[in-house]
């Protein structure tokens, strides 16, 4: 019998911190499956977020550099300016990259830095417990929501990656999820045309992905997918955002 | 003399909810008490644990070093804090998930099947309270009065949990006296 | 049309890092997973093969979050 | 009460009707109890979008006169830093949370108290101070949370509380301060809140003119000499006929203490000088220590030794100071400081 | 004879500092008739951003704070929440708005706050003296620009005010200019409308004003209006680029 | 030529090639340079969106292993708290100049130094130190960012320029230091510039484990006392047979060597010790003018008050110290300095 | 149609505080207003009423950017 | 010695270019100089100045307290700075732009009609190198051939503005001589 499915070479082979069904771990595997097939693991420097995803390099076997929260793409640009034909990502979640890091985010897109963000939407503050996010939708219950989402307290579920694709410096924006085979076989496509836009120089690729937390979401992991894909795509409609990479 | 509880476990075993009981119980007997969970990123990966001092003196510090009892509810637990637990120390281990028993001789291991005897008593989930009553009746760290009434105030709101808890804090109360142990 | 015939498969997992998510068994067309009866050393049910035939599809390895499901096809 | 949550009910006991913060740990509990009893006082809780944004809305609220706080951890409170700058010159009260966190960068979420420095000379930019209360139980978090609000409003400063993850998750028995009516709170002539019948208020920092900013910079020293005299604390601890003096704050403190019970048992002579309020330090009070027979002080600190500094300040080169510091969120046992403390109380103290 | 114009009550009788021709000027007036019209210069508290505005207070006789740079979307929150009867604006430049303040105004928008935020977007840093706004154009040269801007070196121009826009939080955006007795009579008028929203409580409110700065563009103060009326225009369109206010 | 472009050149002769900063005043004229300079030599400029972007773009470039470098002023310098703590803890070198101004808030942009405690305690969270270099002339103003960058490198540390807008605004003569060939850099085997042929690199500050991050406080603290031992600097004048000494920095001392020429005409013997770095301060060498008969020590410092802490901890509780404070941009004529100075002596010193 | 009869206006300009930025002339539509040919205290050479006839349309005070200009009308 | 010299007027007047060239004609003439303009937001609202000093020694403090020559370009500069001036300090006043006088008797006030004396040598735009040229020949404070030689440096590169500058400077020359001033 011939494998047709093996751990891809960049992903170490240690158990996760993440929880059962995490959706971080998905994407973790799917960005070093894209590296190895894509044969670029080598050149690769990654900024990892404060977030869930802070021990991202337990896992990643690529170089890992940690930012101060929300300063992913400030790092990663600073990054690559400095090594240019090499492939620079941060991986980020939604408080990082739409809260506290609002504006490293908006800049790095609109100067058309040439990286990847690779945006882990889980409408929630994962790592700290639980916490409303930006993204968190309207009538959800957060620790720091508790009686639920509403407009005039807390403001309106913030849509960032629209206003990414809005700026002209974004030249492929995706939204994807992954909470079954086929929407993780998209994601891992999506991702793996980010990158390539990002080799071919054309300048700021983002890709948002629905993940489940079934922890701080509390639900079983299996729930919390469906959850994905018939609540959260209500607000955050899958899809390509932004395309300008025909120019 | 202040004595230090620590508990360990996943995070869907109710171990935090055993030691603020426990923390609960001790300020109703009168006690000094300090109750310290583990907070944060540790949190992740499902596995939970806190620390409980009871002492008739103010306490120093709410972590624990060398514990007197520790209450390890899965397997990870008890390897990971076998060593933890002072000289002559008390391990009450959940034995419905643990075939294995610690390595040091120089501690007492209180073997409590809590989840078989919270099933027989209706509820795997109250495993926590079977094992909460097993230390009680072992140590008298704190009146079993003091904790029926903890577990009374603490799940006022949800009455069915109350009774559920109840029970099994009386189930593993009774189980320690058929054993012979308890103070 | 003729039936086609039914490719074989093996899966391993990697039961001591499983979380016990479910995901594998959610996504096999064949229902070839299924959850063990005991605990792993992290606490978790793990998934193992349910007896059902696997036709090495792969759709299990896709979805699992820790990455631990290695397939083999015919 | 868990220390957090203690401290969020003193504050709303105390007045407080405006927080604005951001998630991190070892703090999320405040903002949580925050988001839920803000609504029952008729308060404003705000989740802001960054620590930055939280300072500055809180300095927005200070201005309309309500009583107004934030919390943090360290790499937040360092976010902080130019509000509080900005709070200090425009003279606005506020007080502002630290669960401090081994550091720098990330670090971790244990308990800590490497921000030592940060806290008493002002991280932020500038000549200014600003007082800084270091309670060492989940009731004085209460009580010093409770109090910071007054001095706050009286000498129109913020004030920081430097406490640790450890206080702030550590549940213990407290008797909460009683719940202020508003009505009573000393009024605030310099507050914003619409110019009727006056002119135009302003509430500002930027002073171009170098004399009128260097008056502004002596006023402020005036103000902390004055907050020097009336407002610092300490706590002493069977100093009486002690040949040692351990000196700590805060978790330290704290773990001192349960040392000190240890020593005693042992028959050795050590008290301990506990500063409650770091900024302005107990100088003088520990200096007279040394009239009171002591010449050899123990500095122990959750850090790589800060308040060391202050010590020696204070003791002028007189008397012999050792440290015991241990950074990074660790956190020794009373026996560990017994241990150290013993050893150098025998090489020095002459039977 | 009657008169016709006379110095609006709220603005006090001293000279300014700024430069001939600056728009900062015609705003502050505007913005003082605006109060004394609608009668409610005694309940308004404004904040002065860090920038040429930062002594907006030596001319405006209502209540002002001095906020952080960038800060003033957070620092006008704050008093909002806490007198929510009064009429609060936020008075920013186009650095301190869409540079450093991006995280605050983007999430001072997307909470809906009911204030108002006048933006004077004159496409430079004028107080610190000519260097790279988000807003300088493709092309214009500035202090941190020598060579022009480049979208590959310096990104793109910004247009906040199109992103802020898209927020369901926005109750009234609108983009002004002040070149001519024309564009300054409706100028006027959006600054009115937008506090009239925020006095209907509607939500958040925004009027971009683009404003010539003689000094930093090197121009002779009229060359500077007609450079806004045919260069600026072209890339930030005037007109109303969002109402919500029929909800 | 001006301090801030004579700054900037030096920093691009020593190898810098890659900035990003935020403007402020007074240090526009850093960027201002910097954008047109860096393209001509293959380096990169970016105008970040702010201090806090700007430092951390600073930290990707620095974890590349290229000099890099940023600049801003007190207030854009309390943003950046983070960002440098975080250099700090990753062990990361860069080169962060403060032109400081009167504060605090918004201040103004005279020259001072009322971040004195910022900088030389480290103003962003958790136990490190910074190196803290203080130029008093345009000439040394290049020199000293020269060498910041070598420091910077073989400490794997930040390095802070803390100079004010007075001299990097003022224009003098300068002899430039040589422009370094990048190729004689010595190597940085931690940098990332890809995993070829080896395992993933980290550069990280998370670390949970608080003995692991005791350690890494530890290793830190060894660092800074090698810093300390190999480091330190400080320049003496006219000091030999001195009967007072002024301790003076930056600015001031240069302030205070007018003031020391007309105090020689008078007759006076008064010498002045001015630290060059401010961290380590070089206390030793402060100390040790007590056994050179000096007993009398005026600390001059354009704040209210902040080096004098550390002229107090070197000398112990010895010698007497009296202050000349000027805070808020007032920046004091040799004159003025000279009669404080000689009224002090006529009172102090023994014919 | 009869010619609308004009009516008269008058402007006052404060001129100390003038800055000569010649927004005023450009917007008049009488051309009522000229640069005086002596420099004021802060050294510009400030607005003045050029002897034209002034309308009173107020345009010239909608534009001013130091809000100097009071207009009257008939 | 260290003679300390204030240059004030409006933005448009030249002023820092006065007080550069001079920096750099001190330069030239190997003496110990400092330049420092006004900066920041000061410039706002169309004023400039700056300070040079000019010595043997080196400058302590590149800030002028009591400079011995004020340049004054304009009336506001006149008022504002006149009682900066050390006693016995001189006042080079615009006497085209201003009519009033400065009210201090300590002071010599120099009058050159700046303006005038630019316009009819070919260009009111140099009205500031006439002045300069008025401060050289007064003062002696810097050799004019290291004037001429700073003015071909630092402009260099625009040749038309160096030819009306240099006979700015040579007007203003000229005009202290026949004066009768001059050291
Ligand atoms: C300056 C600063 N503020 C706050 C934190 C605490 N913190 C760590 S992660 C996080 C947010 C996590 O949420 P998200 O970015 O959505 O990531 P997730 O864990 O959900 O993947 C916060 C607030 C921090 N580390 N630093
Ligand atoms: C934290 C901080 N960074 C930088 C500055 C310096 N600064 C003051 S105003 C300003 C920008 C001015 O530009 P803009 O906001 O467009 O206002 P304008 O002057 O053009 O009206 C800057 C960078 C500051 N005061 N504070
Ligand atoms: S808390 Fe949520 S995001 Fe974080 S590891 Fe658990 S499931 Fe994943
Ligand atoms: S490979 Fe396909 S058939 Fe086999 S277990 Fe996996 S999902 Fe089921
Ligand atoms: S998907 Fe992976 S982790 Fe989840 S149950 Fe299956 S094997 Fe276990
Ligand atoms: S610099 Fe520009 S924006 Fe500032 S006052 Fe002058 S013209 Fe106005
Ligand atoms: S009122 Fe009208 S006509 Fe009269 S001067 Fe002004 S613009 Fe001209
Ligand atoms: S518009 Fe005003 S400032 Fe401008 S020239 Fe006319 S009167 Fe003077
Ligand atoms: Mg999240
Ligand atoms: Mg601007």
């Amino acid at each position: 019998m011939e494998q047709v499915y093996k751990k891809p070479k960049y992903l170490k082979d240690v158990s996760s911190h993440y929880c059962p069904g995490c959706g971080h771990s998905i994407v973790h595997r799917l960005m070093m499956e894209v590296f190895e097939e894509m044969g670029v693991g080598e050149k690769v420097i990654g900024v990892a977020p404060a977030g869930c995803a802070v021990l991202a390099y337990v896992y990643m076997d690529v170089d890992v550099i940690e930012a101060a929260h929300g300063r992913g793409g400030a790092v990663a640009t600073g990054v690559k300016r400095c090594l240019p034909d090499h492939v620079v990502f941060s991986y980020q979640g939604d408080g990082d990259l739409a809260a506290i890091g609002t504006a490293e985010t908006i800049h790095a897109a609109n100067r058309g830095e040439n990286i990847t963000v690779i945006f882990i939407n889980n409408a929630i503050y994962g790592m700290t417990g639980g916490q409303m996010a930006p993204t968190t939708l309207m009538g959800m219950k957060a620790t720091t929501a508790p009686a639920g989402r509403s407009a005039k307290r807390e403001g309106y579920t913030l849509d960032i990656s629209h206003l990414v694709a809005e700026l002209p410096g974004a030249a492929y924006v995706e939204r994807v999820m992954v909470t079954s085979p086929k929407t993780i076989v998209k994601a891992k496509k999506a991702i793996r045309k980010a990158f390539e836009v990002q080799m071919a120089g054309k300048g700021f690729t983002l890709v948002e992905v629905l993940s489940p937390c079934p922890t701080n979401w509390k639900m079983k992991p299996l729930d919390a997918c469906r959850w994905v894909e018939t609540e959260m795509v209500e607000h955050f409609q899958p899809g390509v955002l932004a395309d300008r990479t025909g120019k | 003399m202040i004595v230090k509880t620590f508990f360990a476990g996943f995070g869907g075993q109710g171990v935090l909810s055993m030691g603020y009981t426990l923390t609960y119980a001790g300020m109703i007997d009168d006690k000094h008490v300090t109750y310290f969970p583990s907070y944060g990123a540790e949190v992740r990966g499902g596995t939970a644990n806190c620390t409980v001092n009871v002492g008739d003196e103010e306490i120093a510090s709410p972590i624990a070093s060398e514990p007197e009892y520790l209450v390890a509810m899965n397997r990870p637990s008890m390897l990971k804090f076998e060593n933890f637990i002072g000289p002559g120390g008390l391990m009450f281990l959940n034995t419905s998930l643990v075939e294995e028993r610690p390595t040091r001789s120089d501690i007492e291991v209180v073997e409590v099947p809590a989840n078989e005897l919270a099933k027989k008593a209706g509820s795997e989930r109250s495993a926590n309270m079977v094992m909460l009553g097993a230390l009680a009746g072992k140590t008298g760290l704190v009146d079993p009065a003091a904790f029926r009434e903890a577990i009374g105030i603490i799940f006022e709101k949800k009455k069915k949990a109350m009774e559920s808890n109840l029970k099994g804090f009386e189930v593993g109360l009774e189980f320690i006296k058929n054993k012979g142990g308890g103070s | 049309m003729a039936q086609k015939k039914q490719r074989k498969g093996k899966i391993i997992i990697k039961q001591e890092f499983c979380k016990s998510c479910e995901y594998c068994i959610d996504a096999c067309p064949k229902g070839a997973i299924k959850l063990d009866d005991k605990y792993n050393e992290k606490g978790y049910y793990p998934a193992v093969h349910s007896g059902e035939d696997c036709n090495g599809c792969g759709t299990c390895a896709i979805v699992c979050p820790e990455g631990i499901i290695e397939v083999w096809r015919e | 009460m868990r220390g957090n949550h203690a401290l969020a009910e003193a504050a709303i006991r105390a007045g407080c009707r405006f927080y604005a913060g951001y998630p991190i740990t070892p703090q999320n509990e405040v903002p949580e109890y925050m988001s839920g009893r803000m609504p029952e006082v008729g308060g404003v809780f705000i989740q802001g979008e960054s620590e930055i944004a939280s300072i500055s809305m809180v300095l927005g609220a200070s201005v309309t006169g309500t009583r107004a706080m934030t919390s943090s951890s360290s790499p937040g409170i360092s976010l902080k830093q130019e509000g509080i700058s900005f709070l200090a010159g425009q003279e606005l009260p506020a007080v502002v949370v630290n669960m401090v966190r081994g550091s720098p960068g990330l670090g971790n979420i244990a308990g800590s108290q490497s921000d030592y420095f940060q806290s008493t000379r002002g991280g932020g930019h500038g000549d200014y101070r600003t007082p800084v209360f270091a309670p060492a139980s989940v009731q004085e978090l209460a009580e010093l949370t409770y109090k910071a609000f007054d001095v706050a409003d009286k000498y129109r400063t913020p004030v920081l509380i430097m406490s640790d993850g450890m206080l702030g998750n550590t549940m213990e028995p407290v008797i909460m301060p009683e719940m202020r009516d508003l009505k009573t709170l000393p009024a605030k002539d310099w507050a914003m809140r619409g110019a009727a019948g006056r002119p135009g208020r302003r509430s500002i920092s930027l002073i171009l003119d170098t004399k009128k900013e260097e008056e502004h910079n002596w006023k402020l020293v005036r103000k902390y000499k004055q907050i020097a005299e009336e407002e610092t604390s300490w706590e002493e601890y069977d100093l009486e006929g002690a040949k040692m003096a351990i000196v700590a704050f805060g978790t330290a403190a704290r773990i001192a203490k349960g040392a000190m019970r240890r020593l005693k048992k042992d028959g050795l002579k050590v008290g301990m000088f506990r500063p409650i309020t770091l900024w302005p330090y107990p100088s003088e009070a520990l200096r007279s220590l040394l009239d009171r027979g002591i010449e050899e002080f123990m500095v122990f600190e959750l850090n790589t030794g800060q308040m060391v500094e202050d010590v020696r300040l204070a003791l002028e080169g007189k008397g012999s100071v050792s440290t015991y510091c241990r950074p990074g969120g660790a956190v020794p046992t009373p026996l560990d400081l017994a241990k150290v403390v013993s050893t150098r109380y025998f090489q020095r103290v002459p039977d």
